[in-house]
């Protein structure tokens, strides 16, 4: 495979959002193009990309070394040279084929989704620039050039989120997203200029940074991975930049699943990734993002349990998965946090898209609460959700147990303890309220009838394609005590990974325990929500109405005080601090504009003055200086 | 009895240039404001033409006659703009012309 | 007498001469607008190809020396920024002829004095003595407060104008007096003398140079409009006609810093880093004013003028770190000052070229929905907004990264911190315009807006497409011209100064 | 005899200085002005420039003070419309000693310029016509041409900036 192809795995979606956006321009203001053309340009470019990174996954797996291809120097400064550099290793083709794939799926789903909007060509536009964006990110050669596919990706999400721009409300969303991105992008900067000023004179690729890392001294080393992370945290929406998340459900679900599942979100993961010879040296700031991990996911899930907007809990389980992630790269095991990137790409995916098509099936209705009882009506959405909750709650042999398990057990061996139990808790909190979220819309009794909007097989066709997926990519990296081969670690084996001191006893015990905290969870959602019943005004009333005993017990001990907490944390923390925190920043800053603004007095003699008060000081300035 | 030396005619024109500057700034009537920029000018031409006795060279002279010359330039946007703001609102006050001044809302 | 001398004076004879034709031409009834505007576009296009003449070459011609005593200097450097100069002419005639017919203002008046303007800044950045430069300096200020109060009826062209005129001419006075203290210091006004009286006398007292220096600097402070010295620039940018605004925010700005770049690296060679202290502290207030400024505006055009200041703070930021790089700090002013110009001249442009009959567009409200209703233009804005914002893939951002690079490989790491901040903060004010455009339906404002046609469209869109090429580099087609020759160029004209 | 008139011209030239910053009457204080002026003149005969002497009379006393006066009257702006100024002293006063780091700088920098012991000069003509008219042709051609750019430049401008009507 020649190298030179790598560029255009970017180029072709980048070249199809071009022309995708100039036909929307010419359809809306000349002639109007029908949509058949929009839907073949879109979906035609993520699948030649797809298609290139197969070629390519295949030279890597037939031992070829990393593709490098470097067209052009693109920025040259006193001795600093950036190209414009592709770099086509394991890593990055390992997150190309799952982008591009699960990218594919996405758009065609959309064809169906978006059909009869009126900015159609516009938004695939938007879409291919995203994908194109993310490619960027992961298969570039150096940070600068990542940094490119970087801002991408948040531009086209603000655009994306913003899309049905007619809703101040949406608006204001892709605002919130713009802004906080923009704060762990400021991060992002100031970690890759350190990095720059340190070791760029010797190159600024990955392979010299590599080389040069150790060049750093420690403690700059260590502001460095914490501002790198702070970037992280933007994009992949940790604590505290996660409130863009929840509030970006309020674009299309398509986007809402591309961010998610695929794209943005996993940047900060790929990143840290990306970055683990530097991370390596410095394990502190890696644990540090364990913690920042591990809080996250908890903090989500919490949340998540009192939440009726379906996409708002799937956002919310979006958050506490990348939590997952980030405790396993966190604690050094990149690949095993690229492992649940991977199944999790799957099951959310599945997860958003289903939502999607109950919601396009129930014209826009978003409320869960609002729902129940669709089993029958949607038998195919129905068993697609099943797998994918069950693989998001760590079920075995679906593919969220392997991953989830693995990330646990890693925890678990390197003396983690109080993240695993984090861990192990969050994992019964996700069955719970995932079962909750599946529970009230396709069971419950005396539901509303509806009436239903069918839903076109451009939907359907994707969301059994996934649903393959999300059951059995985690066999791909089955461990070793089903004696299987890790397919992934084998992979990503540019790692030196770190050996597991457990005995096989110890894992099969582990195991067992995470599956009975997902069991647990669902146990406690199934007595509350299988027959839950749509006329109870709110859904607190619920817990009065039940009758089990050990259903009141658990209430009295975790759901009713996790239920304060969780309004606690969302209303005052969320809210009420974090949130405020980052507005008011920004309010406080233009009040504070405003009030030097009257110093634009209009007044001439006092703008002389001024001058003179400069004058006068640079003449202090010469006397003080000049002796 | 002060020696009319090079730096008492210095002197005397840093102290009419810093009169221009304070007359530029605390009146408000234009035309004293136009006519203490013509007094910082006419200060600077003092300097050059002592400077130009110190060196023995006309350059400085030279200079000062251009800079009359630039003087006039000037004059005569200044007096067309004052005529201009004084038809539109019968004032002399530079205080009283403030359109631009920058609003406080958002 | 070498009379072949006179190819490298034709750009300053040819605008000269345009100035001194369109002013005659003016009075003829007969003489539509449009024919004025392409006397006056022909007249800056045999100066700009006769500029083209020499290019690529490093050159330093002092055309009729015996006659003019080596005043003038023509070099690379004049060359490359005369060049700049009479491209924001070009756009302004063109830009300008259209929103001037829509304001009912135009005569030909307004070209000459255009013109006349342009000749004064390419005298500014061609002459090699002080004198000449003060002069030149007036022709291109008082040219230019004529066509700000060029609308003598409407109260803010007119205080706009006198605001500027009053504070110009005390700045103008401060670079008088500067003359003065550098003649009595090195008894010259020549740059080239005065360069190297610096370097035979340099045991000797400073005092009078270093204090003549500083009120040149505080001249091209006020100029360029940076803290203490900048609150005209929001009342005269405000005011001025749009095309006027765009010639001053942009290319004035080019014409100034070809000056000082000049006046700086030749003559205070040994001695510039004296202001480096005092400079720094004016680069981190400038920018912070000019954010805090921007942030709040509801016109576009009080935004636009804001982030000028800022865009000021950033090229101080080279400025200073002009001390320990000089070529390099050199380059990169030189080229984010053509990144600057590109962008605000066509942000500027646009806003003036969809100047309606009765409607100026110039609140951030009046674009609700416009890439409903124009596109194209919208599309060409977004790119202009983009660029000031330094988003990658754009000129814009390229000048930046150069600027903050070289502050921290000399050492001013906190301003570039503070210039990446200031930045950050840019983007709030730049994407409010394009989140509004895109964001919003789009109220009846159809009819309004003149579609696209003509040359003035053209223009624009040449600079946004211009803005993209200098972000993607030489890059898609290698063998095509792009950033790096505009910097090997920029290099050769750092390097003409110095023979 | 040089000396004693040196001070009698630059006490003029500062009280008229003074008065014309100071008046409230506009046409007291431009009449003021001329005082001044026509001290700065005498001064300059006092240099030996005996040609700027007389360009200083003929184009400022003669020709810009004339034209102020002139447009003092053509506007007929009486003592009532002049602007009230309550806070004029003290605004002066903050102004002169902001003023004093600038004064103070040019001042030291002026005097350490050497020393010379006999100053006047002894050339023949010096500040005549023709001395000056051979430099100004001769090095200073340049700015010279540069300057009649100028005044067409403002003679444009105030054109465009005085015409009474707009032409439609």
């Amino acid at each position: 495979m020649n190298s030179f192809f790598l560029a255009w795995i970017v180029l072709v979606p980048f070249i199809s959002s071009i022309l995708l956006g100039s036909m929307y321009l010419y359809s809306i203001s000349v002639k109007k193009i029908p949509n058949s053309v929009f839907t073949f340009l879109a979906v035609l470019s993520p699948l030649i990309s797809f298609i290139l990174g197969v070629l390519f996954f295949i030279g890597l797996e037939n031992g070829a070394s990393d593709y490098i291809y470097e067209p052009y120097t693109w920025l040259q400064v006193n001795g600093y040279i950036i190209s414009m550099g592709f770099l086509g290793d394991r890593l990055s083709i390992f997150m190309v084929l799952f982008i591009t794939f699960i990218g594919l799926m996405i758009h065609i789903y959309a064809t169906g989704y978006m059909k009869g909007d009126e900015g159609y060509g516009k938004f695939f536009s938007y879409f291919n620039l995203f994908i194109a964006s993310m490619l960027l990110l992961v298969l570039a050669n150096s940070p600068i050039i990542m940094f490119i596919g970087w801002e991408g990706v948040g531009l086209c999400s603000y655009l994306l989120i913003g899309f049905y721009f007619t809703e101040p409300l949406n608006v204001v969303a892709g605002n919130k997203a713009f802004i906080v991105n923009r704060v762990g992008d400021l991060g992002f900067l100031i970690g890759l200029i350190f990095l720059f000023f340190y070791v760029g004179k010797l190159g600024f690729d990955y392979g010299a940074l590599e080389e040069y890392v150790s060049i750093v001294p420690n403690h700059i080393l260590t502001i460095i991975g914490i501002a790198l992370f702070v970037g992280a945290m933007g994009k992949s929406a940790q604590i505290p930049l996660y409130v863009w998340l929840p509030d970006a459900m309020a674009g299309p679900t398509p986007v809402s699943a591309l961010i998610h599942a695929a794209t943005m979100v996993t940047a900060g993961v790929y990143m840290v990734a990306r970055f683990h010879f530097l991370y390596d040296l410095i394990p502190n700031v890696g644990l540090f993002i364990a913690y920042i991990g591990a809080f996250s996911a908890l903090f989500a899930a919490v949340i998540a349990m009192k939440q009726t907007d379906i996409k708002k809990i799937l956002a919310y389980s979006t958050i506490s998965q990348l939590g997952y992630m980030f405790i396993a790269v966190g604690l050094g095991f990149y690949s095993t946090g690229l492992f649940h990137v991977f199944t999790h790409a799957f099951f959310k995916a599945l997860l958003f898209m289903g939502a999607g098509a109950v919601i396009i099936a129930l014209h826009h209705e978003q409320n869960i609460f609002k729902m129940g009882g669709l089993r029958k009506k949607l038998p195919l959405v129905y068993t697609v959700m099943l797998i994918a909750t069950l693989s998001i709650s760590g079920i075995p042999p679906f593919s969220g147990f392997f991953s989830k398990d693995e990330i646990l057990l890693k925890a678990y061996s390197h003396h983690e303890y109080l993240i695993y139990a984090i861990g192990l808790f969050t994992a019964a909190l996700t069955a719970y309220y995932m079962f909750r979220l599946f529970f009230v819309t396709f069971y419950g009794k005396n539901y509303k009838e509806h009436h239903m909007q069918s839903i076109s097989w451009s939907i359907k066709a994707p969301l059994v394609v996934l649903a393959f997926g999300a059951a059995f990519a985690g066999f791909m990296g089955l461990p070793d005590v089903f004696g299987g081969e890790n397919l992934i670690d084998g992979w990503l084996n540019m790692w030196s990974g770190k050996a597991l001191h457990v005995e096989y006893s110890v894992e099969y015990i582990l195991m067992a325990i995470s599956v009975i905290a997902g069991l647990l969870g669902i146990l406690v959602s199934f007595l509350k929500f299988y027959r839950y019943d749509f006329n109870q005004k709110i859904q607190e009333s619920g817990v009065v109405y039940n009758k089990f005993y050990i259903d009141e017990i658990y209430n009295f001990l975790f759901v009713r005080s996790l239920q304060k907490l969780s309004v606690f944390i969302s209303v005052v923390v969320d809210d009420g601090i974090i949130d405020k925190t980052v507005m008011s920043l920004s309010n406080g800053f233009i009040n504070l504009g405003r009030i030097i603004g009257r110093m634009q007095c209009a007044n001439t003699r006092a703008y002389a003055f001024f001058m003179l008060v400069g004058l006068s000081s640079f003449s202090l300035y010469l006397i003080l200086k000049l002796g | 009895m002060i020696e009319a030396s090079f730096m008492s005619y210095i002197a005397l024109a840093l102290v009419l240039f810093s009169l221009g500057i304070i007359g530029l700034i605390s009146r408000k009537n234009i035309f004293i404001i136009y006519m203490s920029l013509e007094l910082m000018l006419n200060a600077i031409n003092l300097m050059l033409v002592t400077l130009s006795k110190y060196f023995g060279s006309m350059d400085g002279q030279i200079i000062a006659m251009m800079v009359i010359a630039i003087a006039a330039s000037e004059a005569v946007i200044f007096l067309s703009l004052i005529v201009a703001m004084y038809r539109l609102k019968k004032s002399v006050n530079i205080d009283d012309f403030d359109t631009l001044k920058q609003k406080g809302t958002l | 007498m070498k009379y072949d001398d006179i190819i490298y004076l034709l750009p300053l004879l040819s605008v000269g001469i345009g100035a001194i034709v369109l002013m005659m031409l003016s009075p003829i009834k007969s003489f539509s607008i449009n024919r004025l505007s392409w006397v006056a576009f022909s007249f800056l296009i045999i100066a700009l190809l006769s500029n083209t003449l020499n290019f690529g070459m490093v050159y330093s011609v002092t055309p009729f020396s015996g006659i003019f005593s080596s005043m003038i200097v023509v070099d690379t450097f004049a060359g490359y920024f005369s060049s700049i100069i009479i491209a924001g002419g070009i756009v302004t005639v063109w830009v300008g002829t259209h929103y001037f017919e829509k304001s009912n203002m135009l005569r030909g008046e307004v070209f000459s004095l255009l013109l006349f303007s342009v000749f004064g800044m390419i005298l500014l950045v061609e002459s090699r003595e002080l004198f000449t430069t003060f002069i030149a300096l007036e022709i291109a200020s008082i040219s230019l407060y004529s066509l700000i109060g060029f609308q003598k009826t409407n109260i803010r062209r007119v205080e706009g104008s006198f605001r500027y005129l009053i504070l110009g001419s005390f700045a103008g006075i401060m670079f008088l007096l500067g003359i003065v203290l550098i003649y009595a210091g090195t008894r010259s006004t020549n740059m080239i003398d005065i360069a190297k009286y610096l370097t035979t006398h340099s045991s000797q007292d400073m005092t009078l140079v270093m204090a003549g220096g500083t009120l040149i600097l505080i001249t091209f402070l006020f100029k360029i409009a940076a803290f203490p010295f900048q609150n005209w620039s929001m009342d005269v940018y405000e005011s001025a006609p749009l095309p006027i605004t765009a010639f001053m925010a942009s290319t004035f700005k080019v014409a100034i810093f070809g000056f000082i770049l000049r006046f700086v690296l030749i003559d205070f060679h040994e001695l510039k880093n004296i202001w480096s202290d005092i400079l720094f502290y004016i680069a981190i207030l400038t920018m912070l004013y000019g954010s805090f400024l921007a942030v709040f505006q509801t016109s576009l055009k009080r935004m636009l003028a804001a982030s000028s200041i800022v865009h000021t703070g950033y090229l101080l930021i080279a400025f200073v770190s002009i001390n320990s790089l000089g070529e390099s700090a050199s380059t990169s002013i030189i080229f984010y000052l053509i990144a600057y110009f590109l962008s605000s001249m066509g942000a500027f442009g646009m806003l003036s070229y969809i100047a309606s009959d009765d409607h100026l567009r110039v609140t951030y409200e009046d674009f609700r929905g416009f890439s409903h209703v124009r596109p194209y233009m919208a599309a060409m804005m977004s790119i202009f907004m983009l660029s000031l914002a330094g988003i990658p893939s754009t000129i814009g951002f390229i000048g930046k990264f150069y600027i903050f690079v070289g502050a921290i490989e000399s050492g001013y790491t906190s301003l570039a911190v503070i210039g990446i901040l200031a930045t950050f903060i840019s983007v709030y004010y730049y994407f409010k315009l394009i989140a509004l455009m895109y964001f919003y339906p789009s109220p009846e404002m159809k009819g309004e807006i003149p579609p696209l046609k003509g040359i003035p469209p053209l223009v624009i869109a040449l600079m946004a497409v211009l803005i993209i090429w200098g972000g993607i580099g030489n890059t898609l087609i290698s063998y095509f011209p792009g950033i790096d020759f505009l910097i090997d160029t920029a290099k050769l004209a750092y390097q003409s100064l110095f023979m | 005899m040089i000396d004693s008139l040196f001070l009698i011209l630059s006490l003029f030239a500062l009280l008229g200085a003074i008065g014309m910053i100071s008046l409230e009457n506009t046409m007291h204080s431009a009449l003021s002005f001329v005082v001044s002026i026509m001290s700065i003149a005498g001064l300059y005969a006092l240099l030996n420039a005996s040609f700027l002497f007389m360009v200083q009379i003929i184009v400022y006393a003669g020709a810009i003070i004339v034209l102020i006066l002139f447009m003092i009257m053509f506007l007929n702006i009486r003592q009532e419309h002049a602007p009230k100024e309550p806070n004029k002293f003290p605004t002066m006063l903050v102004v002169a000693i902001v003023l004093i780091p600038v004064n103070y700088l040019i001042f030291e920098a002026f005097s350490k310029m050497p020393h010379i012991e006999d100053f006047s000069v002894k050339i023949d003509g010096f500040g005549d016509i023709k001395m000056l008219g051979v430099e100004l042709f001769n090095r200073w051609l340049l700015p010279f041409e540069a300057i009649s750019i100028l005044l067409l430049v403002a003679l444009i401008g105030s054109v465009v900036l005085a015409r009474k009507k707009e032409r439609e």
